[in-house]
């Protein structure tokens, strides 16, 4: 079966004052229909920029996509047209963002912009559109919608915001639907509120769920499967459980050491060391090699490709050579 | 943005043609273009050019005068001079009203002959007048203290106008009354819109006292300050006449018009004089060689022709030298630098002196062009001139006004007869402070006094003549101001005008009988 | 972009020198400025000529007399003689105002911003009042009421500029008090005027010195209007001035006024040239966009 | 929008106003040089009784409270006083004269706005296209360019090489007697020269306002999801970007509205329009002190009335601050 949505060697680059940078290096990823994807890694990774590249959002230029492929349900979005990608952007493949403080437009209305999007996609009256927003703005789990669709975003709590970015996310039943960091900015319990709206959600509509996030939590909770991704590329993908219990590559430990969880007691509080190295910066070997306690000279040389290891690819010459 | 362009580009076109249609068979409108701003319209209280124009046109006066300074019945249709001089017997027409409808009577004219005599600047003009006898309701006999030759003329259009006394005699201070803004007089036209400093608008008196006129309909005063903008005004046919136009860029240009006339006549009662005037007082200049000595240092040939560039005529003394009291024998002082230089010697100030300049507000060209100029011409005598620029005519009229000065360019007029214009710069008993156009050069010789008292009561034309051809030699001796040239006014009007106000008054007189040709 | 943080430290000063030099537009402001000031300064060494001297007649065209080659005005003056002299009190007067506008808008405004309560509140509305008065047509009543001279419209320039300043300084104030280093300063005891003057002015500077560049632009433009309406000082040569003067006569002539106008406008123009440069290079980020 | 903040705030503009007319009759009696002395001059001349009389007339006798409280007094009646020149109410010396500073400032307004409003979106669409190169140049120059010079280059332009505007005065005196429409027509015709002389300065730094502003607008999270909804660049442009952008510009627009009357002064001197500007600078060259106070109380009136149109909008385009004080 082939995936719903399916990025092969996605290359990403950026024109910057310090010249050209490679922001997506190869990445490759697919989410299936009903599925839940995490893709996790710290910011600057490039997360972000995939969900943006798969949107057709990326700002070009500066931006350019240097290579690769995007299929949604087997259609090439790479060089698809501007009009054809506005067709689908908001119907077929929609996106929910970090911050619902900002990403609803200020001097809208909130029915008004969910209502927008659905008289984007669907040919029916401003009336009818404001209706169904109402609707979707009660599904989400909004009190007194109706009053709520004629406030301004401003008059709204954060997790309220975020819901009705998921409202108009799905309004348009998407197929896939990208959800960066959808929680950052919120509180612990309206995450978990926010969560499990997604989840039944993605019951009501099976739509494929792309959650971006840099919390391992969201991940355990939510993903069916998880891509790790570091400095433009995917350094390990597997099944969420395999990933959390049995992480491979030195990132993803460290990544999965940080989570204060229960039955982990043993490990204290651990931090990865160093930060992400800037793009522009990247030398020829492994990216993270800097700040790996296991890095040795062929990892500061020499890039690793993601190696299969019992459906456990990870990208690492430590792990490939057992090392560790 | 397109639309827009091409809609008014048809506007455009539709108010041009409807523009340089310039009038109607009959009637039709003259729109008379004027740099000067009036502060009213009552030329009784005030005199002045800007205000004479309108007033001459709202108001009637007992008599006018032709091209050849010849009076003629107006208010009055006839008039009478005792023997002695000292009465005035005015008989006035029998059907004048004023706008109102109220008929014109003796008493308004002996209101307003005493109104003037009060309120005007000019003082000479009714001084010698004592009281004014009303017999009947269209006589009105003026007596006066001693014989006033001058009288006559001061009964013209521009300076006694004929006031009803039943507004302006309602006890107000007429010189601030509220009717000189909206005033009711028994001339040619009457005020229809006064927009103060933007335009008056006059319309056709159809009661008018002449059978069968005023001609037009309708008389328009622009006032446009800017005489850049009234040129391009007058060359687009938005203005039909601009008078009192000094300015060789404005004559040069508005003569190469072919739908416009110039002329330089009209101006003849005006006589105006552009002149370097001395504080005589002043420690420098009291010495009279240090005056002599600048008047021939400078050269009027250069300011008429060059910086004129030809359209001003010189002017040599003290009256005006297209009257017939000019003396043309006096002193002229042409340049000539050598006994410039020898006079300053003389006074003591062989290493040169240091003085200022004053000028007028006004026409650039007459006044401060030529105060510029003399800045650099009295270098050759060792003059350093610094040239005092007043912002505003108040800031001029109190230096000039309060004696706080040393040289000053100012234009003065004749204003017809040497009573009423000229004597007032030269009598002792004219020294006044703070009065702007009096004696304001401080200068007294007591012979001048006598000559001038014994001129204004002199009856006899020739011994009047006489008198004053003394008066011209002594003033061009003693120099206290040094004459340079008339103020070349000029009026541009358009070539279809008939009648054009070409006379002693210019447009300072009613143009009854103005009309255009088509 | 996100991705792109920027890891290369320099101390800001240099930052915008860096950037400031790689600014085209601004070094072309830094040059026609360069060259109008060297111009005003020492152009009668090489054309000596008396501005205020009946030297030709009357409105010569440009370039027909090769002693004149700016041509003459209405009295035969040297047009070119003018210009030289006529920038020196143009560019002194936009200077002195702006200098004037500065001390008063900053120091009004960094104490609104540095005591905040009763005194922002007075202050500010006394800024505000200000700001209600038509700037050129106050300047215009004060110059008049206290008679042109250089020194008068300079002040008058700066009485009615400086609320701009003010607020500017005001809002870099409060932003500037709430960061940490303000609060460090607090902290080890320094006096409120140490604060104000050593710890949080030479913080708010970059866009203050923006500020400064941009008002000398404008306080030129105000005295060239004053002078141009004949409001300036009569007895010193200025563009404004000239311009003003040979109005009456643009039928005839139109170069009296159009040489005067375009050094006022290539003075200006290279002022805010310089002012954008400064601008952008105090705020790197937003020339990236 | 609540009505007690609109109270608060013409409240607020009345007290400036009030603060107005005391420094106007403070700064001009504290002038050197006597207001009788000028009165005088304009009558033809004084004498020391005149002046006494004069004095006695306007009150200029009178200790300075007492004449700053008549004079409080009489403008809260709304009498200005009288003209020393004309001797006419200065109120109804304005009242003629401030229609076409009206009509002529908020002409300019208009078109500065509109015009420079368009080319900043145009601009920002492409932030280093030659579209926004042309903004940036044309605003340093607009800026640049003295407003009267731009309008006596107009005038030479238009007097003599193209004579299609008109480039003098508001109306054309031949059409005293035409219909409305004509008449309107005549004086849009007049109107074009000096608004857009005007109009050049602002319209300048509009455009270059609207495109930093816009620029930073397109930057922000909610346009990302107006494009993520699938809208359209227009759209996007136009209706998501612009509302917010436009907040910035409605700010400036109430800021610049003095500077435009200021210019105003300018325009109306150079292309001889029948306004409130030229009142001013010709009763500044009279002294006519009553008028020049009435004239920069009525100016300030207008900056005050903007500024509170400006707030009030302001809060009607911007929901954040509904509701707000």
């Amino acid at each position: 079966m082939t995936a719903l949505l399916d990025i092969t060697d996605l290359k990403v680059t950026f024109n910057t004052r310090y010249g050209q940078v490679t922001a997506l290096d190869g990445v490759s990823l697919h989410v299936n229909a009903g599925e839940t994807l995490g893709v996790v890694g710290e910011s600057g990774c490039g997360k972000s920029i995939t969900a943006l590249a798969t949107m057709g959002l990326i700002p070009m230029p500066p931006g350019r996509i240097a290579g690769g492929s995007i299929r949604l349900a087997g259609e090439e979005l790479v060089g698809a047209s501007p009009a054809r990608m506005r067709a689908m952007r908001g119907a077929d493949i929609a996106m929910i963002f970090q911050e619902p403080m900002t990403s609803l437009n200020p001097v809208f209305t909130v029915g008004d912009q969910i209502a927008e999007a659905i008289m984007l996609h669907q040919k029916v009256s401003a009336d009818r559109a404001f209706k169904d927003a109402v609707a979707l703005l009660d599904r989400v789990g909004i009190p007194s919608p109706a009053d709520r669709a004629r406030d301004y975003p401003h008059q709204l709590s954060g997790g309220m915001r975020q819901r009705v970015m998921i409202a108009m996310a799905v309004s348009c039943r998407p197929k896939v639907l990208i959800a960066d960091e959808p929680t950052t900015a919120l509180d612990v319990t309206v995450q978990a509120q926010i969560f499990d709206l997604l989840n039944e959600i993605q019951r009501d509509f099976g739509a494929a769920i792309v959650l971006i996030t840099h919390d391992m939590g969201a991940i355990s909770e939510m993903a069916d499967r998880v891509a790790v991704m570091y400095a433009g590329r995917i350094i390990e993908e597997a099944t969420a459980d395999d990933v959390l219990d049995f992480p491979q590559h030195p990132y993803a430990r460290g990544l999965i050491d940080c989570i204060p969880a229960l039955g982990r007691e043993e490990h204290a509080l651990k931090e990865i060391p160093g930060v992400v190295p800037p793009l522009h910066l990247l030398g020829a070997g492994c990216a993270f090699a800097e700040r790996c306690e296991h890095a040795n000279d062929r990892c500061r040389q020499e890039k690793p490709l993601l190696v299969n290891h019992d459906h456990h690819p990870a990208a690492c010459h430590a792990v490939e050579e057992g090392r560790i | 943005m397109k639309h827009l362009t091409r809609l008014l580009g048809a506007a455009a076109i539709a108010a041009g043609s409807l523009g340089s249609v310039p009038a109607f068979a009959e009637g039709g409108t003259l729109v008379i273009g004027s740099t000067q701003v009036p502060r009213h319209l009552n030329g009784a209280v005030q005199s002045g050019i800007a205000t004479a124009v309108p007033s001459t046109q709202i108001f009637a006066s007992p008599l006018r005068y032709d091209e050849n300074w010849e009076p003629q019945p107006y208010l009055a249709e006839s008039w009478e001079v005792s023997d002695d001089g000292l009465s005035v017997t005015l008989n006035l027409v029998q059907n004048a009203t004023f706008h109102d409808g109220e008929p014109v009577t003796s008493e308004d004219v002996a209101f307003s002959i005493m109104t003037t005599k009060e309120n005007h600047p000019f003082q000479s003009m009714f001084a010698p007048v004592e009281t004014i006898e009303t017999p009947d309701a269209h006589t009105a006999v003026i007596k006066l203290s001693q014989p006033h030759p001058a009288l006559l003329l001061a009964l013209s259009p521009a300076l006694a106008p004929v006031i009803p006394k039943h507004i302006f005699g309602d006890g107000q201070d007429v010189k601030s009354h509220p009717a000189n803004a909206a005033p009711v007089g028994s001339g040619p036209f009457m005020l229809d819109e006064f927009t103060a400093g933007e335009a008056i608008i006059l319309k056709k008196n159809p009661n008018f006292f002449i059978d069968g006129r005023p001609k037009l309909d309708e008389i328009i005063i622009r006032i446009v300050q800017d005489p850049s903008a009234l040129l391009i005004a007058m060359e687009n046919g938005e203005a039909d006449i601009y008078p009192f136009m000094a300015g060789s860029q404005e004559i040069k240009r508005l003569e190469k018009s072919d739908h416009l006339t110039i002329t330089d006549e009209g101006y003849a009662a005006v006589g105006p004089i552009n002149w370097l005037a001395f504080n005589t007082k002043s420690e420098k200049l009291s010495d009279v060689r240090v005056r002599q000595a600048i008047a021939y240092a400078t050269d009027r040939d250069f300011i008429t022709n060059a910086l004129h560039r030809g359209v001003s005529t010189q002017q040599r003394g003290p009256i005006i030298e297209s009257s017939p009291f000019f003396d043309d024998t006096i002193e002229a002082y042409d340049v000539d630098l050598d006994k410039a230089n020898a006079l300053m010697a003389e006074a003591g100030f062989a290493d040169g002196m240091e003085l200022t300049i004053d000028f007028i507000p006004g026409p650039r060209e007459q006044q401060q062009s030529v105060a510029e100029y003399l800045k650099s011409q009295l270098k050759k005598i060792g003059i350093d001139l610094t040239v005092r620029a007043a912002p505003d005519f108040p800031t001029w009229a109190g230096r000039v006004g309060g004696h706080d000065f040393e040289l000053t360019m100012d234009v003065v007029f004749n204003w017809g007869d040497p009573v009423i214009g000229v004597h007032r710069t030269y009598l002792c008993s004219n020294i006044r402070q703070g009065v702007i156009w009096s004696n304001t050069q401080s200068y007294c010789n007591e012979e001048v006094d006598e000559i001038l008292n014994a001129a204004a009561i002199e009856q006899d034309a020739d011994k009047r003549k006489e008198l004053y051809s003394r008066f011209q030699q002594i003033i061009a001796q003693d120099v206290p101001i040094y004459f340079v040239n008339a103020t070349p006014y000029h009026t541009a009007y358009d070539n279809r005008l008939m009648n054009p106000p070409k006379g002693i008054w210019g447009t300072m007189h009613p143009m009854d009988r103005l009309e255009w040709s088509e | 972009m996100t991705d792109t943080p920027d890891y290369k430290a320099e101390s800001p000063a240099r930052e915008a020198w860096r950037m400031f030099r790689r600014n085209v537009p601004a070094l072309v402001g830094v040059v026609i400025l360069s060259f109008i000031v060297l111009a005003t300064l020492y152009g009668t060494f090489f054309y000596a000529g008396d501005p205020y001297n009946v030297v030709w007649a009357p409105h010569e065209r440009p370039g027909v007399t090769p002693e004149f080659p700016l041509g003459t005005d209405y009295l035969g003056r040297d047009i070119l003689a003018g210009m030289l002299t006529g920038g020196g009190p143009t560019l002194a007067v936009g200077a002195a105002a702006a200098a004037i506008t500065m001390v008063i808008g900053i120091t009004l405004g960094s104490l609104a911003g540095f005591y905040g309560g009763w005194v922002d509140n007075l202050l500010m509305r006394i800024t505000e009042f200000f700001q209600v008065l038509p700037a050129l047509l106050f300047a215009m009543v004060l110059v008049t009421l206290f008679s042109p001279s250089l020194w008068t419209i300079a002040i008058a320039i700066g009485v009615v500029s400086w609320p701009q300043t003010a607020r500017l300084t005001r809002a870099e104030f409060l932003r500037i008090k709430e960061l940490e280093y303000v609060t460090a300063a607090r902290a080890i005891g320094a006096r409120n005027k140490r604060i104000i003057w050593k710890v949080i002015l030479p913080n708010a500077m970059p866009p203050l010195i923006v500020s400064a560049t941009l008002t000398i632009g404008i306080a030129i433009l105000f005295e060239a209007g004053l002078s141009f309406l004949g409001l300036g000082d009569p007895n010193v040569m200025s563009w404004g001035l000239m311009i003003g003067a040979n109005r009456d006569y643009i039928l005839d002539a139109w170069w009296p006024v159009t040489f005067p106008g375009l050094a006022i406008f290539f003075t200006v123009f290279a002022v805010s040239l310089i002012g954008d440069g400064l601008n952008d290079a105090f705020n790197p980020k937003l020339r990236e966009r | 929008m609540n009505s007690s903040y609109i109270l608060r705030r013409v409240g607020y503009g009345l007290v400036l106003m009030l603060g107005v007319v005391v420094l106007n009759f403070l700064l001009i009696r504290l002038a050197p040089g006597d207001p009788a002395m000028v009165i005088a001059g304009e009558m033809g001349g004084a004498t020391e009784e005149m002046l006494e009389s004069i004095r006695e007339e306007y009150g200029l006798n009178k200790p300075l409270v007492v004449q700053l409280g008549i004079y409080v007094g009489n403008v809260l009646q709304g009498n200005l006083g009288e003209s020393f020149f004309f001797n006419q109410p200065v109120a109804s010396l304005i009242a003629q004269r401030i229609g076409p500073t009206i009509l002529l400032v908020i002409t300019a307004q208009i078109l500065s706005i509109l015009i420079g409003v368009f080319l900043g979106v145009i601009a920002a669409r492409k932030p280093n296209g030659v579209m926004s190169g042309f903004v940036s140049v044309f605003a340093t120059i607009g800026y640049a360019v003295p407003v009267f010079w731009t309008g006596i280059m107009l005038i030479i332009l238009f007097a003599s090489v193209f004579p299609i505007f008109p480039v003098e005065g508001m109306q054309s005196v031949r059409l005293r007697g035409a219909d409305v429409f004509t008449k309107t027509l005549d004086i849009a015709h007049h109107l074009i020269l000096p608004a857009f002389t005007l109009a050049i300065i602002y319209l300048a730094q509009y455009a270059r306002l609207s495109r930093a502003s816009m620029l930073e607008v397109l930057g922000s999270d909610y346009i990302r999801t107006a494009r993520a909804k699938g809208a359209a660049e227009k759209t996007v442009l136009f209706k998501h970007a612009l509302r917010n952008a436009a907040l910035p510009i409605l700010t400036v627009a109430g800021l610049q509205f003095g500077n435009l009357i200021s210019g105003a002064l300018l325009v109306e001197t150079v292309f001889n329009w029948p306004g409130m500007g030229r009142l001013a600078f010709d009763s500044i060259l009279r002294r006519d002190y009553p008028t020049i106070m009435g004239v920069l109380f009525f100016a300030s009136a207008m900056v005050v009335v903007a500024n509170i149109l400006t707030d009030i909008s302001y809060r009607w385009a911007d929901p954040r601050l509904r509701g707000k004080s």
